[in-house]
C-alpha cells in the first residue's frame, strides 16, 4: 500500500513547479495547524533543531504549511501522533516506532532517518568495576525509563543477561551527580553526557554499540498512516522543509542553534546553550548523521536493509517477542524524491545551488 | 374544653410506641401513648426526667416516625401538617444558627418554603410580624445584632421562643420554653405566649417541669409515667380564663397542683432511689 | 424517588405510614452492601461500552477488563511490587500523622507557633515536590527513604490542618469544666481535644492514605527506584507497555481503596459517638 | 514560659494580676504581624547558615540567598510563567470545590448515593495521576485542560471529604427546628449544612492551594506547555540550571502562601462566629 | 453565719469588673462587684437572664480574668484555689464528653491532674466514691454505659450533678444546675446536694432562677442587678437547719421568698418592657 501511496507523490515531487502550484498549497493547507512535538524539548538534536529552523527561516510557510512546534519529553509521543493530538513527531530509533506499534496498536510509519547509527553508548567510570561488559552481571545501571533499544542489543550481542543487573529509575541529565551516587553504568547520549563528563574532569570508559557493529537508527521522523493517506503532500514538504533546514544548520551552526534560544524563555541563563552543551550537542549529532549518510545522498532518507536489520536484531535478542512486520512500519521511497543529489529539490534553493 | 366538637380533633394518638436501640441496649421510651387534643387547646405534659416527653413532642412534629401505633394531625400524618406549616417548634435547647445574628435567627424561619405555605394563617399575617418589637418584648431590643455565642443562657432561650412565636403557627410545640428563665422573665414570657395562644387560637403542647406552670397555663394537663411511657394522669384544668396574676392564690390551682403532684409522685415512682 | 430528601431523612416522604425499625435496618444493610459495588460496576461498565463502542485505541484508554485480566495473569509481579510502593506510603502516612499531630498540638496551644509556623507548613506544601525528587535522590541516595518523605510531606498538609481546625473547636463550657479541675494542658488535649479532632482527623486521614501512595509513587517515579509500581508504570510508559502501565495503576487504585475502606472502618467504630455517623 | 497552655489560655500563668484587654490585644496584634516573618526568617535563615557552614554544592542545595536574587534579577519571568501555573492551578482549584461540593451534596443527603461513589471517589484519589498525566495529554491535547484537570483532581478529594463531614455533623435539635417548617432539603442545605461545613471546608481548601499548585506543576512537566513554573523547573532540571530550578520552586512556594493567606483571611471574616476564630 | 470568723472568708470581692468588646459593641457585664463568701457558706444568686451570674462564677472560678478589681478564693488568686483542686463546676450546659459514656464521664475528673492534689480534702476521700452509688442515687443507674446522646435533657444535666458531686470538692460553682429537672426529681437532686454540703463541709455558690429554690437551699441570697449588674441585694437567710420537706409552708420562708422577689423586680426594672 506505501508503494502505491508514495509512487504518484514521487511524481509530483519532481515537477519542481508543482511545488508553488496553487493546487498544491492548497492541499497543504487542507492539512491545517500541524503539530510537531519533539522528542526532548528544544534542543539542539537532528529532527529537533532542522524543525526548529525550517520554522524559524520560514520554510513551512514558503510552502504553506502552518506547523506548531511543542516541545515534548516523554516516550508518549507515539501516542500523541496516532491518537491525532500532533502530526508529526521523532523517534530514538526505529526500534521504538515499531515497539509503538505494537504494544499500542498505533499506526506509526517512519518517514525519514537521519541517523544510521546509535546516538547512545554505555558510560563507566574509569576507576569503576566495569571493565567488560560481562562485567555488568550484578551492578546497577541507571535508566531514563528504559534502556535504549541499541544497548540493548549491544548487550544481546555480547551475550549478556539484561536480568543480570539491576535497572535504577533516574531523572535529570546530570552524569556527574548520577555516577556520584554510585551508579556503575548510565546509558547516555553520545551528543551531550560526554561533554558534561570530559568538563567535570570525570574519567570514564565507553561501550558504544557502534563498534559491536549494532545495526541502529537515531532522529527517526514519523506521522500516523491515516494522516499520510489524508494529507501526502504534507508530509513530503514537511520533510522537504526540514531536510532544508538540516541543511542551514550544518552551515551555520551557530545562528541555528541560536533560534532554539529564542524558543526557550530561561531564566536569567542566556549562555546556557553554551559550546559545551547545546552546540556540542549539534555538532556531534550532525557530524554522527553526516557520517553515516551514505555519499552522494541527502541526509534523512531511510536505510531500509538497515532497519530491518536493526529489527531482527532487536527480535533476536527479545525486545520483540516475534518479528514484527516492520515493513508496513515505514513510508518506503516517500522521501527519495526531496533530494536532488545532496541538494534538497526546492525553488529558489535548486536554481542558487544550480548557480553555484 | 367542648367535648361535643369531636370533629376539631387536632392531634390524635392512638397506641403510640417507640424504642430506641443503640448497641444492642433497647430502651423502649413510649408504649400505648392515648390521647386526643383538640384544636386551639393547650395542653401540658408532665412527667419524670426521661420518660419521653421530648420523644412525644417529636412523634407530634413528624420528625421521628413512630415503632408501633398511629399519630395524626388534624386528620393526617404530622409530615403533611409540616407541609401546611402548621408547627413551631421551641425546641428542648435554644438550637439558633451561630452564624446568624439575633435578628436573622428570627427572620429565617418564615422566609423557608414559602411556596408551601396553605396554612390556615396565611403569609399577610406572618410577614407582618414586626421583628423589632418582638424582640422588644422578649428584653432583647439591644442585642438585635448579636452573635448567639455572646448571648446568655437565657437569652438564647428567649430568641428561640420569639423564633417560634414569629410564626404565629396553629400548633405550637414547646419543649422545656422557660427553663432557663428568672422568674420574673419567665412571667412575662407566660403571658406574651397566652397572648399569642389566644390571639392566633392556636394549639399548644407544652412540656415543662413546673406543675405551677403547667396548671397556670393549660387548659388540660397529661402526667406521662416513666419508661416505658404512657399517660397516667389527663387533668383538666377548669380554671377561668384570663388567668392572670394572682390565680396562684386560688383555691382551685391549689387544688390542682396538689392533684398533679400526687399523680406525678406515682408516675415517678422508681426512677431515684 | 422524587428527591434525595426522602432518601436520607427517612421521614419527609408522602407516605405516613410508619416505617418499622426492622424493615428499615434491612434496607440499610442492603444498600451498604450493594451500593458501593453499584458504584463501581457503573464506573467500570461504562468504561467498557465506552471504549467498546468508541473503537478508541490502547494507548488511550484500554477497556478495563484487558486491564484486569493483565492483572489476574501476573499476581505475584503486582504484589512484589504493590508491597514496595504500599509499604513506603504507609510509612510516609504514619510518618506524617505523627508530625502533624505534634506540630497541631504546639500550634492548639501556642498562638505564637501557630502563626509563626503557618507559612513555612504553606511553604513546604506549596513546594513542587515533583520537580525536586531528583534533588531528593541527591540527599537521600536510593534508599527507600527520599520516596517515603515524599508521601510523607504529601499527606502531611491535610492532617496539620484538619487535626488543627478539630482541636482548636471545642465546646466552651467543656473546657472549663476541665479547667476548673485544673487539668493540665496535656489532660484537655488528651481528654478533650484529641478526641474531639478525631472526626476530622478521620476526614483527612481518609484523604491522606490516597496522597500517600499518590507521594510514594511521584517518589519512585522521579528518583532512584528500582521497584515499586510507580516504577513499573514509568518503565511501562517508556515501553508503551499499555496492560502493565494500566494494571500498575489499577492495583494503586485497589490498595488506596482498600487502605480508605480500612480507615473507614476504624472510623465507624472510634467515632460511633459522631453525629455525623447518625442513621439520619 | 513553662509550657504551651500557659499562653494560649492567657489565664493560667502564675500571675493573678488582672490583664487588661488593650494590653492583651496589643500583644495579639504583635504576634499576628511577627510571627510568621518569625518562622520565616528562621527556616530561611538556619538553610543559609546551613549551606554556608557545610559547604554543600549548589546542585544538591543552594543557598536561600542566591536563589532569592536570582528570582529579583529576573522579576518578568518568574511573573510571565507563574502566571500561566497560578491560573491553572486557580481554575482547577475552583473547578475541584464545585464538583465536590455538588457530589458532597447529594452524598450528604442520599445514602445510597454516599456508599455508592465512596468506591468510585477514592479510586479517583488513589489513581496516581501523575503517571497518567502523559495520558491526558492524549485525551486533551497541547491546551492548559490537561493541566487544569490535573489541579482538579489533587484539589477535589480533601474537598468532598470534609464537605462531606460537615454537612453531615449539624446539631440534632436545628436540624428538627428548620424540618418542623418543612424547609426544603436545600433550604436546610443552604441555611444549615452548609454554614456548618464551613470551618471544614476552609480547612480542605487551605490544603487545596497547595495541592492544585502541584497538580498544575505535575500536569506541566510532561510536556505539552511551553510556559508555566513546572516547566521552567523541568527545564531547568534536565539542563542543570540550579538558579532557574530553585528560583521556580521558590515561587511556586510563594504563590502558595499568598493564596494560602488569601484563603485565611476570608476565613477569619466568614467564620468570625466558630469557636476556632475565638481569641482562647 | 459567724461575722466574727472574718480569718474563714473564702471568696472575696473588690470592685470587679468585666467587660466585652465584640465588633465594635461593648456590653458591660459586672461593674463594681463587692461581696465575701465564708468557707463553708451556701450562697445562691439571683439576678435577671443576662444579668452577669454565669460571669461572675467564671470569675470566681478563675476561667475569664476581670477587667477591673481583684477576685480571691481562700485568699489567692482563683488560679491557685483551682490548682489546689478546690472547685466543682457545674456549668449551664451539661457539657458531657459526648465520647464517654455516662460512667465514663463520672470518673473522668477525679483522675485529672492527680499530682497537684494538695486540696484539703485528701485523695482517699475522693477514691472512696462510690460512682454506681452516685449514679444510682441520680437515677441513671440503668443508663451507666449509655451515650450521652442516647440521654434526654434532664438526664444530661443529672450526669453533670454527678459529675461535679463525685469530686466532693470545697467549692461547688453551680450554675443552674436543676432547671432541667421535673419537680420531683429536682426536690431529690436538692437533698443530695445539701447532703453532700453538710458531709463535705463545702461552699457552694448557687445560680439559679428559683427564688423558692434559693431560700429553700441557701445561707445567704445575693441579687444582682442588670447590666452592668451589680449586688442591689444581700439576704441571709436565717431560717434553720437541716432543712427538709416542709418547710416551703414555713412563715419565715414566705418573708424571705418575698423579700427576694421585691428586690428582683427592683433588679429586673429595665430589660423587658
Ligand atoms: N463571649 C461573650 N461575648 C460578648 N458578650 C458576652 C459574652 N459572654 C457573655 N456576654 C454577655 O454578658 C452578659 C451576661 O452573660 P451571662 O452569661 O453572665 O448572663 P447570666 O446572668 O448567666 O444569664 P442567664 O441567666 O440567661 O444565663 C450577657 O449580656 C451576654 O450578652
Ligand atoms: N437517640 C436516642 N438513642 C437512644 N435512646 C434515646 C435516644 N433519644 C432518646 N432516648 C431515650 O429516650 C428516653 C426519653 O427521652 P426524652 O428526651 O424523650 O425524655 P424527656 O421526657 O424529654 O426527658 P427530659 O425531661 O429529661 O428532657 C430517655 O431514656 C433516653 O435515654
Ligand atoms: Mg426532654
Ligand atoms: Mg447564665
Amino acid at each position: 500500500g506505501d508503494d502505491a501511496d508514495s509512487a504518484p507523490a514521487d511524481g509530483e515531487t519532481v515537477d519542481t513547479d508543482a511545488l508553488t502550484s496553487e493546487e498544491r498549497c492548497d492541499a497543504n493547507r487542507a492539512a491545517g495547524t500541524i503539530t510537531y512535538v519533539s522528542s526532548f524539548d528544544f534542543a539542539a538534536a537532528a529532527s529537533i533543531l532542522d524543525v526548529i529552523v525550517a520554522e524559524a527561516e520560514g520554510y513551512f510557510a514558503e510552502l504553506c504549511l502552518e506547523v506548531d512546534i511543542q516541545p515534548g519529553f516523554a516516550p508518549g509521543n507515539g501516542g500523541l501522533v496516532a491518537e491525532g493530538q500532533a502530526q508529526f513527531s521523532s523517534a530514538g530509533s526505529f526500534g521504538e516506532l515499531v515497539n509503538t506499534n505494537v504494544q499500542g496498536e498505533a499506526d506509526l510509519v517512519a518517514i525519514a532517518q537521519y541517523g544510521k547509527t546509535s546516538i547512545e553508548t554505555l558510560v563507566v567510570p574509569a576507576d569503576g568495576p566495569i571493565e567488560s561488559l560481562d562485567d555488568l552481571a550484578g551492578s546497577t545501571v541507571g535508566i531514563k525509563g528504559d534502556l535504549p533499544y541499541s544497548l540493548q542489543a549491544m548487550l544481546g550481542v555480547a551475550g549478556v543477561e539484561r536480568s543480570g543487573f539491576e535497572e535504577l529509575l533516574l531523572d535529570g541529565f546530570d552524569p556527574v551527580a548520577h555516577l556520584d551516587l554510585g551508579i556503575d553504568a548510565l546509558p547516555v547520549y553520545k551528543s551531550n553526557e560526554p561533554a558534561q563528563l570530559d568538563a567535570a574532569g570525570v574519567a570514564y570508559r565507553q561501550f558504544d554499540p557502534q563498534d559491536f557493529d549494532v545495526p541502529a537508527s537515531f532522529g527517526v521522523f514519523f506521522t500516523s498512516a491515516s494522516f499520510l493517506e489524508e494529507h501526502p503532500t504534507a508530509v513530503e514538504d514537511f520533510l522537504r522543509a526540514s531536510f532544508r533546514g538540516f541543511a542551514f544548520a550544518v552551515e551555520n551552526p551557530e545562528v541555528a542553534v541560536g533560534y532554539t534560544f529564542d524558543r526557550i524563555d530561561a531564566a536569567g541563563n542566556p549562555n546556557f546553550f553554551s559550546d559545551e552543551g547545546e552546540g556540542f550537542r549539534w555538532v556531534t549529532e550532525s557530524a554522527l548523521v553526516l557520517e553515516t549518510t551514505p555519499a552522494g545522498q541527502g541526509p534523512g532518507l531511510l536505510d531500509i536493509d538497515a532497519l530491518g536489520a536493526e529489527i531482527d536484531l532487536l527480535t533476536q535478542v527479545g525486545v520483540f517477542e516475534s518479528e514484527p512486520d516492520w515493513r508496513s512500519m515505514l513510508a518506503e521511497g516517500l522521501a527519495d524524491g526531496l533530494y536532488d543529489g545532496v541538494d534538497v529539490v526546492w525553488e529558489g534553493l535548486a536554481t542558487e545551488s544550480d548557480g553555484d | 374544653m367542648g367535648t361535643d366538637r369531636a370533629a376539631t380533633v387536632e392531634v390524635r394518638a392512638r397506641g403510640l410506641g417507640k424504642t430506641f436501640d443503640s448497641d444492642g441496649r433497647r430502651t423502649e421510651v413510649l408504649a400505648g401513648v392515648d390521647f386526643e387534643i383538640e384544636a386551639g387547646e393547650f395542653v401540658s405534659l408532665l412527667g419524670p426526667s426521661g420518660c419521653g416527653k421530648s420523644t412525644l413532642l417529636r412523634l407530634i412534629g413528624g420528625l421521628i416516625m413512630p415503632d408501633a401505633g398511629e399519630i395524626t394531625v388534624a386528620g393526617q400524618a404530622p409530615q403533611v401538617g409540616r407541609r401546611s406549616k402548621r408547627f413551631g417548634l421551641v425546641p428542648q435547647t435554644p438550637a439558633l444558627l451561630p452564624w446568624r445574628t439575633v435578628r436573622q435567627n428570627l427572620t429565617l424561619l418564615p422566609r423557608l418554603n414559602r411556596g408551601r405555605g396553605d396554612a390556615p394563617r396565611g403569609d399577610a399575617a406572618r410577614k407582618a410580624i414586626d421583628v423589632d418589637r418582638l424582640l422588644d418584648s422578649v428584653g432583647l431590643a439591644d442585642f438585635a445584632h448579636a452573635l448567639p455565642a455572646e448571648l446568655s443562657g437565657g437569652m438564647q432561650q428567649r430568641v428561640s421562643l420569639a423564633r417560634a412565636f414569629a410564626l404565629r403557627p396553629p400548633i405550637l410545640l414547646m419543649d422545656e420554653p422557660f427553663a432557663a428563665l428568672d422568674e420574673i422573665t419567665r412571667s412575662h414570657m407566660r403571658f406574651l405566649l397566652l397572648d399569642l395562644w389566644v390571639d392566633t387560637n392556636a394549639t399548644v403542647v407544652f412540656v415543662t417541669h413546673s406543675i405551677e406552670e403547667a396548671v397556670l397555663l393549660s387548659d388540660r394537663v397529661m402526667v406521662l409515667t416513666n419508661r416505658p411511657g404512657h399517660i397516667s394522669a389527663d387533668v383538666t384544668i377548669d380554671l377561668p380564663r384570663p388567668r392572670r396574676h394572682g390565680i396562684e392564690d386560688d383555691d382551685g390551682f391549689h387544688r390542682h397542683t396538689a392533684a398533679l403532684r400526687a399523680a406525678l409522685n406515682g408516675a415517678t415512682a422508681t426512677p431515684i432511689s | 424517588m422524587t428527591g434525595p430528601a426522602e432518601n436520607s431523612l427517612g421521614s419527609t416522604g408522602p407516605a405516613a405510614s410508619p416505617r418499622s425499625s426492622p424493615e428499615r435496618k434491612r434496607q440499610r444493610r442492603l444498600s451498604s452492601t450493594v451500593a458501593p459495588v453499584f458504584g463501581l460496576v457503573l464506573l467500570f461498565g461504562g468504561w467498557e461500552v465506552y471504549v467498546r463502542l468508541s473503537g478508541v485505541s490502547p494507548l488511550t484508554l484500554p477497556p478495563p477488563t484487558r486491564i484486569i485480566r493483565h492483572l489476574v495473569a501476573e499476581p505475584s509481579f503486582y504484589v512484589r511490587n504493590g508491597w514496595v510502593t504500599l509499604s513506603e506510603a504507609l510509612i510516609g502516612f504514619f510518618m506524617a500523622l505523627l508530625t502533624a499531630l505534634g506540630l497541631a498540638i504546639v500550634m492548639a496551644h501556642w498562638r505564637f507557633a501557630e502563626r509563626a509556623m503557618v507559612p513555612v507548613i504553606v511553604l513546604v506544601q506549596s513546594t513542587p515536590i515533583a520537580v525536586l525528587a531528583p534533588v531528593f535522590l541527591l540527599w537521600f541516595g536510593f534508599s527507600a527513604t527520599p520516596k517515603i518523605l515524599v508521601a510523607a510531606l504529601f499527606a502531611f498538609v491535610p492532617f496539620v490542618s484538619n487535626a488543627l481546625g478539630g482541636m482548636k473547636s471545642i465546646d466552651r463550657h467543656t473546657l472549663e469544666v476541665l479547667r476548673s479541675v485544673d487539668a493540665r494542658w496535656w489532660e484537655i488535649l488528651w481528654h478533650l481535644r484529641l478526641p474531639h479532632a478525631l472526626p476530622a482527623l478521620f476526614a483527612a486521614a481518609r484523604v491522606c492514605v490516597g496522597l500517600a501512595l499518590v507521594g510514594a509513587v511521584i517518589g519512585e517515579l522521579y528518583g532512584g527506584s528500582t521497584r515499586g509500581l510507580g516504577y513499573q508504570a514509568r518503565i511501562a510508559q517508556s515501553r508503551s507497555l499499555v496492560d502493565q502501565l494500566w494494571g500498575s495503576v489499577l492495583a494503586l487504585a485497589l490498595i488506596g481503596i482498600v487502605l480508605t475502606l480500612l480507615v473507614m472502618t476504624l472510623e465507624r467504630r472510634v467515632l460511633k459517638w459522631h453525629t455525623s455517623q447518625a442513621p439520619i
